[in-house]
């Protein structure tokens, strides 16, 4: 049954694991994971740049995967295990990302900072030491203005060390 | 963007039946990065998007003992370029799939989707293409095979039904020496879409001469194009520079690019043949053994250092 | 470069849009003890260029003054005191990367 | 999770990874306590942790979501609108066109910077009678979400008659080219010459006579040069919430560069006292200039007053492209004359630039940048604005200075290579100083050039050689410098102080790039405490007093000197406290380095505050000023390229870039300005534009056929710090937002030249471009 009235679109329950959390929301099918994280779930921290997959400011990790929440539908994600930038730090304090970005200045703006931390959160549990080219290229599809990138390199570089101490 | 039914069938029975019975106004979704930007700027309206990722079988990857190996169409492009037996012996495909969109897009986007959505810049299609790769699609009526070199028949337009589903895409045994290596311009480093591609594939005889070679073009045609002649140009030769410069000039024979904002007509005329060139001369490589990086294997040439 | 002067008195820079007024003078001297008495008085040398520059009270909206190399922004330009031996020169008001680039 | 932070993210920096040693210098001038070093930004945790609020996060109770239906065609007559279909659809609260605006007067207003015309303001929020733009807003929706309103929107039928257009520059200069606007007519030199054009003014800015000093020229060099419309690029979409209250008042949230200026814009738009409208700054995502206009804020208001509920609006990406305010694309001819030995005897310019659908654009500011790193006696420069049906432009970072450089520091490159001398060698010999003479009258106060390029042809880079290219690559160096005048304006500060010593510092600036910090320094430096110990908030129109935009490199400058006065308020409060305390008279208590004096006897700030409650109770220092003492500066570029000459693609190998800062407040922010405009530049330079259709339609309005530099494009990019300091401020501060962008797209072209032989007279230089100057295709 297709809604003719676009105002009483059929909306439909989804169950999901958000932030380690089980959750429960509405979703009309055509509304994106990201405008339900911001708009139903009041998660305002994952931000929307481009809306068509173009700028990595909306990135969560869904299910292991880091994707663009703005090409996911919120009924895809329908018995998911999502982490968005609200998940990042452990209780009570930052993870080392967060630490390496302020300590590096490695922000002006911050509105890509979300998702250039859960990026990078993902590239660090695959690539324990990464190098200048894998930190970019594994980045090139968070879209800063205001920064030049080069101490966002910085920043993951030395979360890098702080995770795994060179010995 | 307008509302739509979503469903999420468990078998490709049940997918096919959803599809046929609104037929132009239903959609399969996989990955759906390129399907939910169309809705978004309403390039396309549908009333009903058939999610696949839900059946088992379009999300296997199954190696056979041949060597050919057949991949699910819901299987993205990550589990692709991370998967041994495709690195190891379809390595042109794994140059594709590393640089669809960016890390983001691969988590989700799809080879069967980004061949179903059939765009002439569709970065795998020739690289599927020059290995010969087959489309398994089911229908009403049961399944058949087509040929992904000629899938596309126009910009956005494929041989497939609106009531078929791509279920697979299965790439046949490789003959030994025998490897593609895809290339595409781009102006950027990354996040961009090919203003010319060139997939390209051959095999060698123990003496490291070319007895077959396949050359498909991308971005220069209404839809991905094979250049035989290329591929007759540089089988029966060792890859030289003569050889290589003669399926140059005949990619670029075959080519019929437009001009938009992302090139020109000559501008791509030109990068075809530069682009075979360079795609054969890394598939004769990998055909002897050597290896080849792909765009992934990030090595840009110069050091970050200040002095 | 302005000529040596006998007594003390600002030396105004006259700029290309108004030396029609000025029959072809390049610079002025004025005795003036602030811009606004200063721009009257020119004014009264030299008819109509108060009515270039001004609208009311005070410089036309991308009209302003530099003294001795400090320009002013366009309201508080009117207020300047004007030294003896000053140099005055009536530039365009550039907010540069703020709101107003030169408006007409 | 992976382990957690072993220390609270607020500590001073205890390591700084440096992948090439030397890649950030400073050649440092002055001691300080706080100034100069590089605390964590107070407002930082919230950002890294996804709980900052943007313009875009703002929530409020009964919220309504906008749409603006935008006009298909570039420029064209609005017959009639019909709103009775979008009315009918459920879900829908209000509909506003350019009929719910007051009759905005064709007349001049003063917004405290610049202002404009309101009634070409008012119509570019909503079309009165013509659409002169594709993108150009002609009504909208407020409905109970965002796709309800979409499709509200499409159902509003527009009858349009459409005209002729033009958009690009040189069209629109020619004869008989479709006017934008037919009423108006040229004014050249203050004069209204009554030819009606497209060309709405023209001015002129001479010193001498270059024209007899051409003639006096041993070697001369000149060139035409084009540069595309640009956007500023920031990532947070602009945005706007509103809520008309039942008693007339109205508040906005939104991401501005100035809280007053959108209030005050907004007031003036809507027929309303600035008594009657506050607006609350979020946070915001970038502007670069781009988000001082207001284009949505009397929307929301408008819908709010017809719907009685608060309407939040968001662009999409698309929209942000066609119906924000781009920079202008350009068409500059520039000549200059040199003697023999090398010296620069003569200058001529003309400017063309594109102001958009209204008048208004950044000739004035090109034309007094583009000669003042140069010491010349003789020299002209003639700036057209030129109307297009494109949209209005707006500033984006050194308005103007970027497009004129990347015409005049190729000339100047032509010129060094004719007379065989070394590009920064010749810059050097023709440097400007303290008193050289600028072509707009008044002479250089104390400026860093001189010291700016010797830092250039000291650095490592500079005498690096070019290292061997890759195979069927060629490789060139090239080097630029650019200078911005920098800008006051006025700014308010308020200082309260706890009574553990601790104060709160609470600004009208919105900051943009780590302001807070640079803010709280200099206050922190006055008043003798910790960085950490000042509290700065960001507060709204109601909360402060007037504060200009955060724009024109102004704002560590100007409300810096601000925090600077309310802080030497504060101090002289505590003292006659102290000295009630010590029971001695005022005049006999000193302070320095955060102490009390008198005597032998010493007493530290945070002692003193702790006898505030018995010495008269709390203490607050303020200061509003409007500071005239503000100091240009000069940034050098040296960049190395990779050209594959098979694809013409140019890839940028290594980046320094040399600022005078004046004091670098907090050195990790200021690296950061140079290195963001860098990568601006590169973008400029390279890969991006306004690719328009024949019909001039933008058709690249994504990130992804709109190409901004990924983190893959550019290299690391090192930065020297000069500091001559500026006489105008107790620290020497200047601004240093805007002048690193002025030299890149210059830098990037020399050494395109440099590489391959061939000048550039175009941008982007995108591979096609390059191959075509090759003779490939």
């Amino acid at each position: 049954m297709v809604a003719v009235d676009a105002r009483t679109a059929t909306k439909v329950v989804v169950q999901a694991t958000i932030n380690g959390e089980p959750v429960q929301f509405l979703a009309e099918p055509r509304q994106t994971l990201l405008e339900c994280l911001r708009d139903v779930l009041s998660l305002t921290g994952t931000k929307e740049g481009c809306a068509d997959g173009n700028c990595g400011a909306c990135n969560v990790v869904m299910d292991g995967r880091l994707v663009n929440s703005c090409l996911v539908l919120g009924v895809e994600a329908a018995g998911a295990s999502i982490t968005t930038i609200e998940g990042i730090a452990p209780v009570g304090g930052l993870h080392p990302l967060q630490t390496a970005f302020l300590e590096q200045a490695a922000l002006q703006c911050g509105i890509c900072t979300p998702g250039f931390i859960v990026s990078a959160s993902e590239l660090l549990k695959r690539n324990a030491r990464p190098t200048e080219d894998e930190i970019r290229f594994w980045l090139a599809g968070n879209l800063c203005r205001c920064t030049g990138y080069d101490k966002i390199v910085r920043a993951v570089l030395q979360a890098a060390e702080m995770i795994h101490p060179a010995a | 963007m307008d509302d739509f039914e979503y469903v999420r069938p468990g078998s490709v029975g049940e997918a096919v039946a959803l599809l046929a019975e609104k037929p132009g106004r239903a959609r399969a979704m996989a990955g759906g990065t390129d399907l939910l930007v169309q809705l978004k700027v309403g390039r396309r309206t549908l009333d009903r998007v058939v999610d696949v990722k839900g059946i088992a079988e379009l999300n296997e990857i199954h190696v056979g003992s041949d060597g050919g190996i057949t991949i699910g169409a819901a299987v993205p492009c990550h589990r692709v370029y991370d998967h041994p037996a495709i690195v190891a012996g379809f390595p042109g495909i794994v140059d594709s799939a590393s640089i669809v969109g960016g890390i983001a897009i691969q988590g989700r986007a799809t080879l069967g989707g980004n061949l179903c959505n059939g765009a002439p810049s569709g970065d795998s299609i020739p690289s599927l293409a020059v290995v010969g790769a087959v489309a398994v699609i089911a229908g009403p009526s049961g399944r058949r095979e087509f040929p992904v070199s000629e899938f596309c028949t126009g910009p956005g337009q494929t041989v497939l039904g609106a009531d078929e589903l791509l279920v697979a895409i299965r790439l046949p045994a490789p003959p030994p020496r025998s490897f593609g290596h895809y290339l595409r311009f781009i102006p950027r480093n990354e996040m961009d879409i090919a203003v010319a591609g060139a997939g390209a594939w051959v095999a060698l005889d123990e003496a490291g001469v070319v007895t077959a070679a396949r050359v498909v073009l991308a971005s220069v045609a209404p839809t991905p194009i094979e250049v035989p002649d290329a591929a007759t140009a540089i089988i029966g030769t060792r890859g030289e520079a003569t050889a290589l410069e003669a399926a140059s000039e005949a990619a670029k024979a075959a080519a019929r690019p437009i001009t938009d904002m992302r090139g020109t007509q000559a501008q791509r005329r030109h990068l075809s043949g530069v682009l075979t060139k360079r795609a054969l001369a890394g598939a004769i490589a990998r055909a002897r053994g050597e290896h080849v990086p792909g765009a992934h294997e990030a090595h840009r040439v110069h050091a970050s250092a200040t002095h | 470069m302005p000529a040596p002067r006998a007594t003390p008195m600002a030396t105004v820079f006259i700029p290309p849009a108004l030396r029609d007024l000025t029959s072809g003078a390049t610079t002025v001297l004025i005795d003036a003890p602030t811009v606004r008495a200063l721009v009257e008085e020119l004014d009264r040398k030299y008819p109509g260029v108060r009515d270039r520059l001004c609208e009311g009270a005070y410089f036309r909206p991308g009209q302003t003054v530099a003294v001795d190399d400090v320009a002013f922004t366009n309201r508080v330009a009117m207020y300047q005191e004007v030294g003896p031996d000053s140099e005055v020169h009536f530039i365009a008001a550039i907010a540069g990367g703020a709101a107003g680039a030169s408006r007409h | 999770m992976t382990t957690t932070a072993d220390r609270p993210a607020t500590s001073s920096p205890t390591r700084v990874i440096s992948i090439n040693d030397g890649a950030n210098i400073i050649v440092s001038h002055g001691d300080y306590a706080v100034i100069g070093t590089r605390p964590v930004r107070h407002d930082g945790v919230d950002k890294v942790t996804g709980r900052a609020v943007y313009g875009g996060d703002t929530r409020l109770n009964g919220l309504l979501f906008g749409k603006v239906l935008r006009s298909p065609h570039v420029h064209a007559r609005i017959v009639s609108i019909d709103t009775s279909k979008a009315r009918a659809v459920p879900g829908v609260h209000a509909i506003v066109t350019n009929a719910d605006l007051p009759t905005a007067e064709d007349r001049e207003v003063n917004l405290g910077e610049g202002g404009g015309n309101l009634k070409y303001m008012s119509d570019n929020v909503l079309a009165s009678d013509l659409v002169l733009y594709k993108g150009h807003a002609i009504a909208a929706v407020a409905a109970i979400n965002v796709h309800v309103a979409e499709a509200a929107c499409a159902l509003i039928e527009v009858e349009y008659e459409v005209l002729p257009a033009v958009h690009e520059i040189k069209a629109a200069i020619a004869e008989g080219a479709p006017l934008v606007h037919p009423s108006l007519t040229t004014k050249s030199l203050g004069k209204d010459t009554g030819v009606h054009s497209n060309i709405t003014n023209h001015a002129r800015l001479q010193i001498g006579d270059p024209d007899a000093a051409f003639a006096r020229a041993d070697v001369i060099a000149e060139g035409e040069f084009t540069t595309t419309m640009v956007h500023q690029g920031y990532i947070e979409p602009t945005n706007a919430t509103a809520m008309w209250y039942a008693d007339g008042k109205v508040t906005i949230w939104t991401s501005t560069q100035g809280s007053f200026a959108a209030r005050d814009s907004t007031a003036q738009i809507l027929g309303l006292p600035v008594s009657r409208v506050k607006a609350v700054p979020q946070e915001i995502g970038g502007g670069f200039g781009g988000k001082i206009n207001v284009y949505l804020e009397p929307v929301a208001a408008l819908l709010s007053r017809a719907s009685g509920r608060p309407v939040k609006l968001i662009m999409t990406r698309a929209e942000v492209f066609q119906a924000t305010g781009p920079a202008p694309g350009s068409y500059s001819k520039v000549k200059f004359g040199a003697t023999k030995d090398g010296r620069l005897v003569a200058a001529s310019a003309e400017i063309y630039m594109e102001s958009g659908a209204y008048p208004g654009s950044d000739t004035g500011a090109a034309m007094r940048c583009l000669y003042s790193p140069y010491k010349i006696d003789d020299m002209r420069v003639d700036g057209y604005d030129v109307l297009t049906n494109r949209p209005k432009t707006a500033p984006y970072r050194a308005p103007g200075a970027p497009q004129a450089a990347f015409a005049s520091e190729q000339v100047i490159d032509d010129l060094a290579r004719k007379l065989g001398m070394d590009p920064v060698e010749f810059r050097l010999l023709n440097a400007a100083h303290e008193g050289t003479r600028l072509v707009n009258g008044p002479l250089h106060k104390k400026v860093g050039g001189i010291e700016v390029l010797e830092q250039t042809k000291a650095h490592a880079h500079y005498q690096s050689d070019l290292g061997t290219p890759s195979p069927g690559t060629k490789r060139g160096r090239g080097v630029a410098i650019g200078y911005w005048f920098n800008i006051g304006l006025p700014s308010s500060v308020a200082i309260s102080v706890n009574a553990d010593g601790s104060v709160t510092l609470v600004e009208g600036s919105t900051d943009i790039g780590g302001s807070r910090a640079s803010i709280a320094m200099q206050a922190a430096e006055i008043l003798g405490v910790r960085a950490e110990d000042v509290r700065p908030s960001v507060v709204d129109t109601d909360s402060i007093g007037y504060t200009g935009v955060t724009g024109g490199s102004r704002t560590t400058y100007a409300t810096g000197l601000a925090a600077i006065e309310a802080a030497r308020h504060v101090i002289a409060q505590m003292t006659a406290r102290v000295a009630k305390v010590w029971s001695v008279s005022p005049d006999e208590v000193s302070h320095d380095h955060g102490a009390f004096r008198a005597g032998t006897r010493s007493m530290s700030f945070k002692d003193a505050a702790g006898h505030l409650d018995e010495t008269g109770g709390p203490i607050t220092g303020t200061a509003s000023l409007d500071p005239q003492g503000h100091g240009g500066a000069f940034a050098t570029v040296t960049c190395d390229v990779e050209i594959d000459v098979e694809t013409g693609k140019t890839q940028v190998l290594k980046w320094t870039i040399v600022q005078d800062a004046g004091k670098a407040i907090h050195p990790s922010y200021v690296e950061g300005q140079f290195q963001g405009a860098s990568a601006q530049g590169i973008g400029w330079a390279l890969s991006e534009e306004y690719f328009m259709n024949s019909k001039g339609e933008m058709t690249n309005t994504s990130l992804l056929d709109y190409r901004l530099p990924t983190a893959f494009d550019v290299p690391m990019i090192n930065t020297v710090i000069v500091e001559v300091p500026n006489p105008g401020h107790p620290f020497g501060v200047r601004g240093v937002g805007e002048a690193s962008i002025v030299p890149p797209m210059a830098a990037v072209a020399n050494a395109i030249r440099d590489a391959i032989g061939v000048r550039m007279h175009a941008l982007p230089m995108n591979p096609g471009a390059i191959l075509h100057a090759l003779g490939t295709i």
